[in-house]
């Protein structure tokens, strides 16, 4: 198991390479609304826009309606917890387009127990996908037509793939504070 | 003596059930011996030399009618047991008054047969040649063809009615 | 007005009955026989293997992802090796990628014969299931030979292939295709032109191509309303670029399609397998790999098609640990069967279990 | 006639009760080589020389379980459905002639247990008796499975009953008798098999009859797939092993109707050409039992070969497929025995 000093605080989003192109789909949804896209990054292939929680309903109606975007198929939604950051989770949609084949990952960062909004209306196949990230996580969407949880139990206490979720289940390893479990970790 | 006592044997269970469907507890149980019943009185007709009529009843009667009435006893939803049933509607008077003629004209054919010289009846037919089929082949299409086909077009009429109450509630 | 008063039943499919393939509970409101309402349950196969995996160091990940979809361990090991690859941009030699290409197509030919017997079962024609069981044998030993196990193969390593093809695999893996493709008439005989079969699979479930794809279908059930989405031909991986072979797709999208475009995917698997084998490279099966594998920080999302759909990956690495900080599995399996209750409402009790068997779920990836 | 006149109908009754048992326990190992040889198997091996003794191995399981009674069944009719369902599988083997006569130890001795002249009808009287097992098994168990399973099947047997039955009419008509011995004499005296006078009317009967027996394709009732075996879903043990009897039961008595009606019985094949007369060394149950052999075959290939159809498509088979033809070919043979 790693030893580190600290648990990480988020992922780098590092920004694309000066000499890369940007996709033609970025900028023209930068001009429809801006401010909405608060970074855009570039690693390994995949380019990556983060947006803001409230305007993120907006970008990804631009995103499936406008044509050089037309990503009309949501593949993914998942998140990823950064405990020590104050917006604590990621959440990342997998954006495809079986027109244009492109692809992109849009990411909004929230607080722990702050809604998102619900993209089902978007694209209904996120509604499965949504409900696995409120079971797993813990974090609401609102709108969400029927958001219970899928896999856990719906008796089942605390969200698994949450960092201070211990990998042996709440049981008795559950400690009085969710962080102790961090700490086990990442200090030595 | 033999028929004899295959007729009253047969006769008490026919009875026995018929009481049975009417004091049985649960709905389903009382078809059950309706039809018990029904393959009862089958063998009486059997025993009488009737084989085409005991076949018919058979088939119709118990393998036919009531079977769709288990249907729907099976498929209603009994919510409240017998016991509490209390139709509103309930005539006892009328009841009672239908019931005591129903009586009245059976004792009166008791009486009647009872007291009038036994008349030989209508020859049977001799069970092994040829069988009745024939005969109740002939009567129906002869003698009793008219009531045979308003038989048959009141059937008619019923079935299209059943149809078109079902349609309705599309 | 209600001429009858009348009741909705409910009825309880699953998670124990033969026709779920699996853990799957789909609780049922019916009219008669006609489906109203569906509520599909899932999870009761959930071990965790996302949870699981970010306690795993990287390659002891490869053993996890084979009981995901356990009827096609070799397409998941592949979609994981090389989202990792991506992450650390590892170049895979060619020889790898082309056996990697013939065990991934070995393995969708294995998943559809599993796919096409039990579906077929589930209609009544058990004949079908044991026919294409017998040539499922024959890839089972093909694999078994290859890396030792006939389900759970951990067939694939991070930067290539943990061994080279034993020889005269390739051989047999061709005298394979030779004897697959004589045997494909035989399913197509007992059920293509098949009356009942017809009756019972046309106009069944029919989703447009549109809304398949808005509502998350992927793979064969959404080639068969018509969509030519295909991860091998859009994002080519492994080796699909060097191949020849094309992307059947229906028309009606009902079950039928679905059923005729799994079976031509038989025959272009085969046709893939044979390039694969005749232009087979020789050299190294493993690229460059540290000894330490530990990606460099940042994530990734890659997806391949599995014999389901689009498996995709996303993994992300801190950078600093040798296990994953995220590891996200997008199962195709889960996303196809979220579509299962729009497609069976308004159809009857019996082509529940056809829709179920149409959209090819495993309940292993479902539930992870 | 002697005074021991009387005890010749129990023997009769007792050889083709245990013959027609056994006859159905063999035929369970039958179906399952057959099916086993169709889908490139052996089928059972293990116990006795291919398999052979496993029909009594079998019996002796199902004997041996653990007899299960759900706790919210309706107990009685819990126990009296599977009797409902053998029963009348097996008493309608009464008027079935296996063969013609037979003279046994100096005794003239008819191969059948009765000839009642109304034959054909108490065939079809009996076998919608056994529909009552069906829906009371489904009803006494109190559970939506056997529940639905049963109410298909009862919808199954009704309406596909009115077909067979139509059909019948018209090889009633054909042969001008209800007797099965008189129908079988009648192909004699005629020359020809009624298969030859009455194709339409064998297709409908055998379909319809693979309906009445919940065969493939049409075993909705008891589809493993859909309803987790249908209306026997809660039973084990012997009870279990009566519904299986009488399946099989009715299968033969299916094949039985269809070898007499149309396949001249225990007649020889072509019994009236000369050159062929030596086929008649053969005795007639043997004639019989290879005839109603082939057609059980039929029923277990048909098994092996065919997917099921849905409900609602069985029902529209029944309806709007085989009673229309029924109709027509009663229509068609009246008129011809009318004018011909």
């Amino acid at each position: 198991m790693g030893v580190n000093p600290a648990p990480p605080a988020g992922p780098p989003d590092p920004p694309p390479p000066a000499d890369l192109s940007v996709p033609g789909f970025i900028s023209p949804l930068q001009s429809a609304l801006p401010d909405a896209v608060t970074q855009v990054s570039y690693w390994v292939g995949d380019w990556t826009m983060i947006v803001a929680t409230n305007r993120l309903l907006d970008v990804m109606r631009h995103l499936r309606t406008a044509q050089e975007a037309s990503f009309d198929a949501c593949c993914d939604v998942t998140a990823t917890d950064w405990p020590p950051r104050a917006e604590r989770f990621d959440v990342s949609y997998a954006l495809f387009s079986t027109r244009h084949r492109h692809r992109v990952r849009v990411k909004v960062r929230v607080a722990d127990s702050q809604a998102v909004p619900s993209v089902t209306s978007v694209w209904p196949s996120a509604n499965w996908l949504e409900r696995e990230v409120f079971d797993m996580f813990g974090i609401p969407f609102d709108g969400h037509p029927d958001l219970r949880r899928i896999l856990m139990p719906d008796e089942w206490q605390g969200h698994p793939q949450r960092k201070d979720y211990p990998l042996e289940g709440p049981g008795e390893m559950l400690l009085e504070n969710p962080m102790d479990w961090l700490r086990l970790r990442y200090e030595p | 003596m033999l028929e004899a006592i295959a007729f009253y044997g047969l006769a008490a269970l026919i009875l026995g059930f018929g009481v049975m469907v009417i004091t049985a507890r649960s709905a389903v149980h009382s078809v059950v011996f309706l039809v018990l019943n029904f393959l009862a009185v089958a063998v009486v007709y059997v025993v009488l030399g009737a084989e085409f009529l005991a076949v018919i009843q058979v088939l119709v009667y118990a393998g036919g009618i009531v079977v769709l009435y288990l249907f729907v006893v099976m498929l209603v939803n009994q919510k409240r047991t017998p016991e509490a049933h209390h139709d509103p509607h309930r005539k006892t008077g009328l009841g009672i008054m239908l019931a005591s003629a129903v009586l009245a004209e059976v004792t009166a054919i008791v009486v009647y047969t009872a007291s009038a010289p036994s008349a030989s009846p209508i020859p049977v037919s001799s069970p092994v040649v040829g069988g009745n089929t024939e005969q109740v082949g002939w009567l129906l299409y002869t003698d009793y063809l008219i009531a045979f086909e308003v038989a048959s077009m009141l059937l008619l009429a019923a079935m299209v009615g059943a149809i078109l109450f079902a349609r309705r509630m599309d | 007005m209600s001429l009858f008063d009348t009741d909705e039943l409910v009825i309880n499919m699953g998670p124990q009955h033969p026709s779920t393939h699996g853990v799957l509970r789909v609780v049922l409101r019916l009219d008669g026989e006609r489906v109203v309402g569906a509520d599909v349950v899932i999870g009761y196969l959930h071990r965790g293997i996302e949870k699981l995996s970010e306690h795993r160091d990287w390659q002891q990940i490869v053993m996890l992802t084979d009981r995901m979809d356990y009827v096609s361990a070799a397409t998941s090991n592949l979609g994981y090796c090389e989202t990792v690859e991506k992450l650390m941009q590892i170049e895979v030699p060619r020889r790898a990628r082309y056996i990697r290409t013939i065990l991934s197509e070995l393995q969708r030919i294995a998943s559809h014969n599993l796919w096409l017997g039990t579906h077929a079962m589930d209609i009544g024609a058990m004949t079908v299931f044991l026919y294409n069981f017998r040539e499922r044998e024959l890839i089972l030993d093909l694999f078994e030979e290859f890396c030792g196990a006939r389900l759970t193969y951990s067939s694939m390593r991070i930067g290539g292939l943990p061994l080279d093809i034993p020889s005269g695999w390739a051989r047999k893996v061709s005298a394979f295709c030779d004897l697959f493709e004589t045997k494909i008439p035989e399913y197509e005989d007992l059920l293509t032109h098949n009356r009942i079969w017809k009756e019972r699979t046309r106009n069944i479930g029919v989703i447009s191509g549109a809304d398949a794809i808005a509502i998350g279908l992927t793979g064969p059930p959404l080639r068969g309303s018509g969509v030519p989405r295909d991860v091998r031909k859009d994002e080519p991986y492994a080796a699909y670029d060097e191949f020849d072979f094309d992307v059947p797709i229906g028309s009606a999208g009902d079950i039928y399609d679905r059923y005729l475009v799994r079976l031509e995917e038989f025959r272009q698997s085969l046709r893939i397998i044979r390039q694969a084998i005749a232009g087979l490279p020789e050299g190294p099966v493993v690229g460059k790999v540290p000894r330490l594998i530990k990606p460099p920080a940042g994530e990734t999302y890659h997806a391949i098609e599995s014999p389901k759909g689009e498996l995709g990956f996303f993994i992300v690495s801190d950078g600093r640990s040798n296990v994953p900080y995220r590891f996200r599995v997008r199962p195709p399996s889960f996303c196809n069967l979220q579509a299962l209750p729009r497609l069976i409402k308004g159809h009857l009790v019996a082509d529940v279990v056809a829709m179920i068997g149409s959209i090819d779920i495993v309940l292993g990836e479902v539930d992870r | 006639m002697t005074s021991m006149g009387w005890l010749l109908p129990l023997v009769q009754i007792l050889i083709v009760l245990n013959a027609v048992l056994i006859a159905v326990t063999y035929m369970v190992l039958l179906e399952r080589k057959v099916i086993a040889w169709a889908q490139s198997r052996l089928g059972p091996m293990r116990v006795g020389p291919h398999g052979v003794l496993q029909p009594i191995a079998d019996a002796i399981k199902l004997l041996l379980k653990e007899d299960i009674t759900p706790a919210r069944a309706d107990k009685w009719l819990f126990t009296i459905a599977p009797i409902m369902s053998l029963v009348p599988a097996l008493i309608a083997f009464a008027v079935i002639p296996f063969g013609g006569h037979a003279r046994i130890f100096g005794r003239d001795v008819p191969l059948f247990i009765a000839d009642v002249n109304v034959g054909l009808l108490y065939i079809v009287s009996i076998t919608s008796i056994g529909v009552y097992g069906i829906i009371l098994a489904g009803y006494a168990s109190n559970s939506k499975y056997p529940l639905l399973a049963s109410l298909r099947a009862s919808a199954q047997l009704i309406s596909y009953e009115v077909a067979i039955t139509m059909m019948l009419v018209s090889v009633i008509v054909t042969a001008g008798t209800l007797s099965m011995v008189a129908i079988v004499e009648a192909q004699l005296h005629n020359h020809v098999w009624f298969v030859f006078v009455q194709p339409v009317a064998l297709v409908v009967l055998f379909i319809g009859g693979l309906a009445e027996t919940n065969r493939t394709p049409f075993d909705l009732a008891e589809a493993e797939q859909e309803l987790t075996g249908g209306f026997h879903t809660e039973y084990s043990g012997m009870r279990f092993a009566m519904f299986f009897l009488a399946e099989y039961a009715n299968m033969i008595v299916v094949s039985a109707v269809v070898t007499t009606l149309f396949f001249g019985g225990w007649l020889p094949p072509f019994p009236n050409v000369g050159w062929l007369a030596f086929l008649g060394w053969i005795p007639g149950w043997m004639w019989f039992l290879v005839k109603c052999f082939v057609f059980l075959y039929v029923f277990v290939w048909i098994r092996a070969t065919l997917p099921r159809y849905r409900y609602d498509q069985l029902m529209r088979v029944g309806w709007k497929v085989l009673i229309p033809v029924a109709l027509a070919n009663l229509f068609v043979t009246a008129i011809l025995k009318v004018w011909l």
